[in-house]
């Protein structure tokens, strides 16, 4: 059969005779740098995309795969269908404007954003957030980390035809997305830590039913243990599927569950602590033989880590005391020159931000580093050579990526 | 048993029971399996709903002959495939035309619709149905290799190739059905017939989350509704083939209806509770499992 | 243009050289046209009946709105029980979500599923962002209108919208189809070049053929 | 952080530092030394993990700022490398060889702020935008709210009210 493209897909080019900024770029001198002289025209090889318009795919985004057989040949992740242009568009919003679009930038787990542009503000403008809202900061992080976690079990059980388990997570996450509700009154956007602390302390009786949630959680985790972990299928297609090797950690800046799960104990919680985390008690979840199966396990066993953190947190936390720090009149605050960098361990890996202010009342630069940016496309590209089409999507899910903040 | 005019309108009678059938029954199995989720599920009448949503439709398009053949090969595969086997055994009105059809016709009319589906499928030039149709084919081949054998081994046994007759030596007790008379011919069975049902692990020609829908990816409006009618009847009739060869057919509607959702159930049990091979593994386990279980049942016949 | 989209001259594997132009080739460019409703007002209407109760949403997740769409689907909401499904590809679907703000890349492709939907077809903008830019009002990449590109049969405002917002706006796209009144198909058929002016003005670098089944 | 930069600065000419906090600093260098620079870093420091790789533009003074952040786990310690470019054809060496890694940031940096890396790999493919024609988006002379102005049509009715006058107006009518 002759290449045939995927008619829901359609790649681009530009009609000549545009005007065209000399500093954009010609793109239609683009060379492809491919390692592999692949003839289409031969009748070996298929092209196939994969996305946007596909279940298999984790969000809007798309692999462009030369498949031969069923073994892909060479893939290329191709990003850009969510940009925004949140990074100019804070440039033009005063500190406290950025505040309610930053959680934007990543759905499945928004508050990371906003603690990292939080601290960042607060670091620059030399502001030390009370001690109470970092605990607040904390609890919030490490339930949005459940959140984001039982989100990919079910994707990942998914990618293997495996439903049941989508349906059973999606049900204690949405428990989970009740308890955020009553804490900041939404189930998504909580935009709840600004510069200078958090908004309110909690609810009366949150910390009660806070426990019955992870109570439930636990419950119907033990249930996802025998059932995925534990299913010979499950099995016989994660394990041994996209290897990473432990070398490529560095060159390719794999960072969280993925880096983990090859043996190397990266967690910003730990190197770096932030927050109240030195606190806390708790070990890095490491996994030896950095496969699907063993990233998800490792994501499975940090889940139930982070319940017990949610304890912890709720048991010592001060009842008592100030939630936001005295900042200056949001409507005239102008910050310092001066650069910085925030990060954190959100469940996908580590996540920054790096502020640069000019003295106005506006940021110069955010730049915002997720990590599915290094994930989703370098190490991707590589993992996905001679992987079988129908592990693509089970890779893919297994890198935990969400394309909004590739392109933000 | 011979040829009257009386038997059309019968079987198309038949026809209908099961039809309707089949629409309230795989509803129902969506239900059942949405239970396992923890949800209510569709409810119980959606499928006529959607068939009739489906024929309602505008506009469709085409890619050319085959694809328009396609859906109709499959709905004929599986309403031919009903009406050669004895539906209800012991019944003048359900008996179909079975007597012109036997076993090796059956097994001919389960490999026919897939063969059509394939034509019309390639012809609708999506990769992801090129791709369905060859892991499709493949996987069917494996699949319905230890089938054959069992089947081969229970005409052996009975020395008959008419369903009828078999479901004859079957009557009398429980014990005289094949499941107990030649337990492994059924087992092997059984498997085959998780690979035919097209759920988990054996889903791989639909696949959603690898090559979104497989085969039937261009297919829209009046062929899907084609498609989706010859998807309640086409189990069925399978279904039918296994209770008379295996499970002592059926002498009653009330029989029939129990027997039928008892063995669909079981490809659902499994269906949710695993996830899907790959089309190595899939083949690989046909062959290793199913097989040798079908030879055993030959040899021990 | 990129050059498998030029018109060349192809050696297939058995030896016989033949031309290929993929646009034309590939790709359908009539026209779509209005089909009226070509039953008695009585089938008409229990046609209608059957649209509206068995929505198929394409599985396109468009922008942020589809992280709600797996609540939707699952058991604290459960959309299934109105007759709500999925379908992984758009031949099958009759609702197209577009959840949130489209980007200009992302519209493209929301062009050609929604051209390959079959009549009769809606559209629901999800999300402030696809009524006036919400929170994206000033910036260089997204929309701010959605029913300038494809006719919108129903906006569900919030940002993001909860299921339950979903699943009410689901009834009032019933109501609308049993009353008729989802005509969107028929309307982009109708005003096909001024949504087609619309979108090739976002649409810098336009590289397919004008409509696409 | 004191103590490398004097190591850093005996082997190559570097510019100010800027330290942030105990454990994060920012260097100054010329485009020359960065290569050596990040080597010594790499190989010798143990910066292993190039965290980002980003340009602020300051346009009031015609030049591009790459930042090159480097974390060395073990210590748990971060260092930022400043760089200047003078806008006007910004070119940069690629370090797409040291890290893969960065030749997707330099894709991005290519597309989104003009700057080239010869011989990075892909690096004139279209990575975010699709059949742009104006001014990279991400420098400063770019103005969004003009380009969606001009480009998008707006619904009718949007009103937008300047923070400071809207809170004098509703929180305190008195004047206070």
């Amino acid at each position: 059969m002759a290449y045939q493209p995927d008619r829901s897909q359609y790649p681009a080019r530009r009609p000549d005779g545009l005007s065209r900024h000399p500093a954009s770029r010609d793109t239609s001198t683009a060379l492809c740098v491919g390692s592999l002289d692949i003839d289409l025209a031969s009748g070996k090889y298929l092209k196939l995309w994969q996305g946007p318009n596909h279940p298999g795919i984790t969000g809007n985004m798309s692999l462009e795969l030369t498949v031969c057989g069923d073994e892909v040949v060479e893939g290329k992740t191709h990003v850009g269908y969510l940009h925004r242009g949140f990074e100019k568009l804070m440039e033009r919003r005063t500190f406290i404007q950025c505040f309610p679009i930053v959680c934007r930038i990543c759905v499945p787990e928004p508050d990371f954003n906003e603690y990292c542009y939080a601290a960042a503000v607060e670091e620059l403008a030399g502001i030390q957030s009370p001690e109470r809202a970092d605990w607040i900061r904390t609890l919030i992080l490490e339930m949005g980390r459940i959140n984001s976690y039982l989100m990919y079990l079910g994707g990942q059980a998914g990618a293997f035809g495996l439903g049941v388990i989508g349906q059973w997570t999606t049900y204690v996450r949405d428990l989970m997305l009740d308890r955020f509700e009553e804490l900041s009154g939404a189930r998504i956007y909580h935009m709840f830590i600004l510069p200078g602390g958090v908004r309110d302390g909690l609810p009366d009786g949150f910390e009660q039913r806070m426990e019955e949630t992870l109570v439930e959680i636990e419950r119907v985790m033990s249930d996802v243990l025998d059932v995925m972990f534990r299913n010979a299928v499950f099995k016989k297609r994660a394990v041994g599927l996209g290897y990473i090797d432990p070398a490529l950690i560095e060159p390719y800046g794999v960072t969280g569950p993925p880096a983990r799960a090859a043996g190397v104990a990266k967690d910003v919680r730990k190197d770096q602590p932030y927050l109240v985390y030195p606190q806390l008690d708790f070990e890095p979840v490491t996994g030896a033989d950095s496969d699907v199966y063993t990233r998800a396990d490792v994501r499975r066993r940090d889940l139930l880590m982070s319940i017990d953190l949610v304890r912890q947190i709720l048991a010592r936390m001060p009842k008592e005391g100030p939630l936001m720090a005295k900042i200056p009149n949001v409507l005239h605050w102008k910050i310092p020159r001066g650069e910085t960098y925030i990060r954190g361990e959100c469940s996908r890996g580590e996540y920054g931000y790096y502020l640069v202010t000019d003295g106005s009342g506006y940021p110069r630069r955010v730049n915002v580093r997720g990590p599915s940016y290094t994930h989703a496309m370098a190490l991707m590209e590589r993992l996905i050579v001679n992987c079988n089409i129908a592990d693509v999507a089970g890779l893919l899910v297994s890198l935990h990526t969400y394309p909004p903040e590739i392109e933000r | 048993m011979h040829f009257e005019w009386m038997m059309i309108p019968y079987s198309l009678l038949t026809l209908f029971i099961v039809v309707n059938y089949g629409l309230l029954l795989t509803a129902l199995m969506q239900k059942i399996g949405a239970r396992v989720g923890r949800r209510y599920g569709i409810p119980i009448w959606q499928n006529y709903i959607d068939l009739v949503k489906n024929y309602g439709l505008r506009s469709s398009i085409t890619h050319g002959v085959m694809f328009y053949l396609g859906p109709v090969f499959r709905l004929s595969g599986g309403v031919g495939l009903l009406l050669f086997v004895p539906t209800i055994y012991g019944s003048v009105m359900f008996s179909n035309l079975s007597f012109a059809g036997d076993l090796i016709l059956a097994l001919y009319f389960v490999f026919f619709g897939a063969l059509g589906m394939a034509l019309g499928a390639g012809e609708s030039g999506h990769p992801h149905a090129a791709i369905g149709v060859s892991r499709g084919l493949s996987q069917m081949t494996a699949a319905e290799l230890p089938f054959a054998l069992a089947v081969f081994a229970v005409a052996l046994q009975y020395q008959t190739l008419s369903i009828t007759e078999i479901v004859a030596a079957q009557q009398g007790a429980v014990l005289h059905w094949t499941l107990f008379t030649n337990p492994f011919a059924v087992a092997a069975a059984m498997l085959s017939f998780l690979g035919s049902m097209m759920r988990p692990p054996f889903d791989l020609v639909l696949a959603p989350q690898e090559i979104p829908i497989g085969p039937p990816t261009e297919y829209h409006s009046s062929y899907l509704a084609l498609m989706q009618t010859n998807r309640v009847i086409f189990p069925i009739a399978k279904i039918v083939i296994y209770m008379n060869l295996f499970f002592g057919g059926a002498a009653s509607w009330p029989v029939f209806f129990l027997k039928v959702f008892l063995i669909y159930l079981f490809s659902l049990f499994v269906g949710v509770a695993f996830p899907r091979f790959r089309v190595e593994q899939s083949i690989r386990w046909f062959l290793v499992w199913a097989l040798p279980l079908g030879i055993v049942a030959i040899v021990l016949v | 243009m990129k050059a498998e989209l030029e018109k060349r001259i192809v050696k297939g594997p058995d030896g016989i050289e033949f031309e290929v132009d993929p646009l034309q080739d590939y790709y359908c460019q009539e026209a779509p046209t209005v089909m009226p409703a070509a039953y008695s007002k009585i089938v008409e209407g229990f046609f209608n009946w059957a649209r509206a109760e068995s929505l198929w949403i394409l599985g396109f997740g468009t922008g942020c709105g589809a992280i709600e769409m797996r609540p939707l689907m699952t058991p604290r909401f459960d959309a299934y029980r109105y007759g709500v499904q999925w379908r992984p590809t758009p031949r099958q679907a009759n609702l197209f979500i577009i959840s949130g703000y489209l980007s200009v890349k992302t519209l493209k492709r929301a062009i050609r599923s929604y051209e390959q939907m079959q009549n009769p077809k809606y559209v629901i903008g999800l999300g402030s962002c696809t009524i006036n830019g919400g929170m994206y009002w000033d910036s260089y990449n997204t929309l701010k209108r959605l029913d300038y590109y494809l006719p919108v049969d129903l906006y569900i405002a919030g940002c993001m919208p909860r299921p339950e917002a979903l699943l009410q706006g689901f009834e009032d796209l019933k109501e609308i189809i049993r009353a008729g009144k989802g005509e969107g198909a028929n309307q982009y058929a109708q005003y096909f070049d001024w949504y087609k002016m619309n979108q090739k003005q976002v649409i810098h670098d336009w590289d397919m053929p004008d409509y696409n089944w | 952080m004191r103590e490398l930069y004097a190591k850093l600065n005996r082997l190559f000419p570097l510019g100010e530092l800027t330290e942030r906090r105990s454990n994060l600093a920012f260097i100054t260098l010329t485009a020359e030394y960065l290569r050596p620079v990040l080597l010594h870093l790499r190989d010798r420091e143990g910066f292993s993990h190039l965290v980002l790789l980003t340009a602020v533009d300051w346009l009031e003074e015609g030049q591009f700022q790459l930042s090159y952040l480097l974390s060395d786990r073990a210590n748990g310690r971060d260092i930022g490398l400043r760089l200047m470019l003078p806008r006007d054809g910004a070119s940069m060496e690629s370090i797409h060889d040291l890290w893969p890694t960065a030749a997707t940031y330099q894709r991005e940096l290519r597309e989104m702020f003009g700057i080239d890396f010869p011989g990075s790999p892909r690096i004139n493919e279209e990575f975010i935008l699709e059949g742009w024609t104006d001014i990279p988006p991400y420098r400063r002379d770019f103005d969004t709210l003009k380009f969606a102005q001009e480009n998008f049509v707006a619904r009718p009715g949007r009103e937008t009210w300047d923070p400071a006058r809207h809170m004098k107006d509703q929180l305190y009518p008195d004047g206070a």
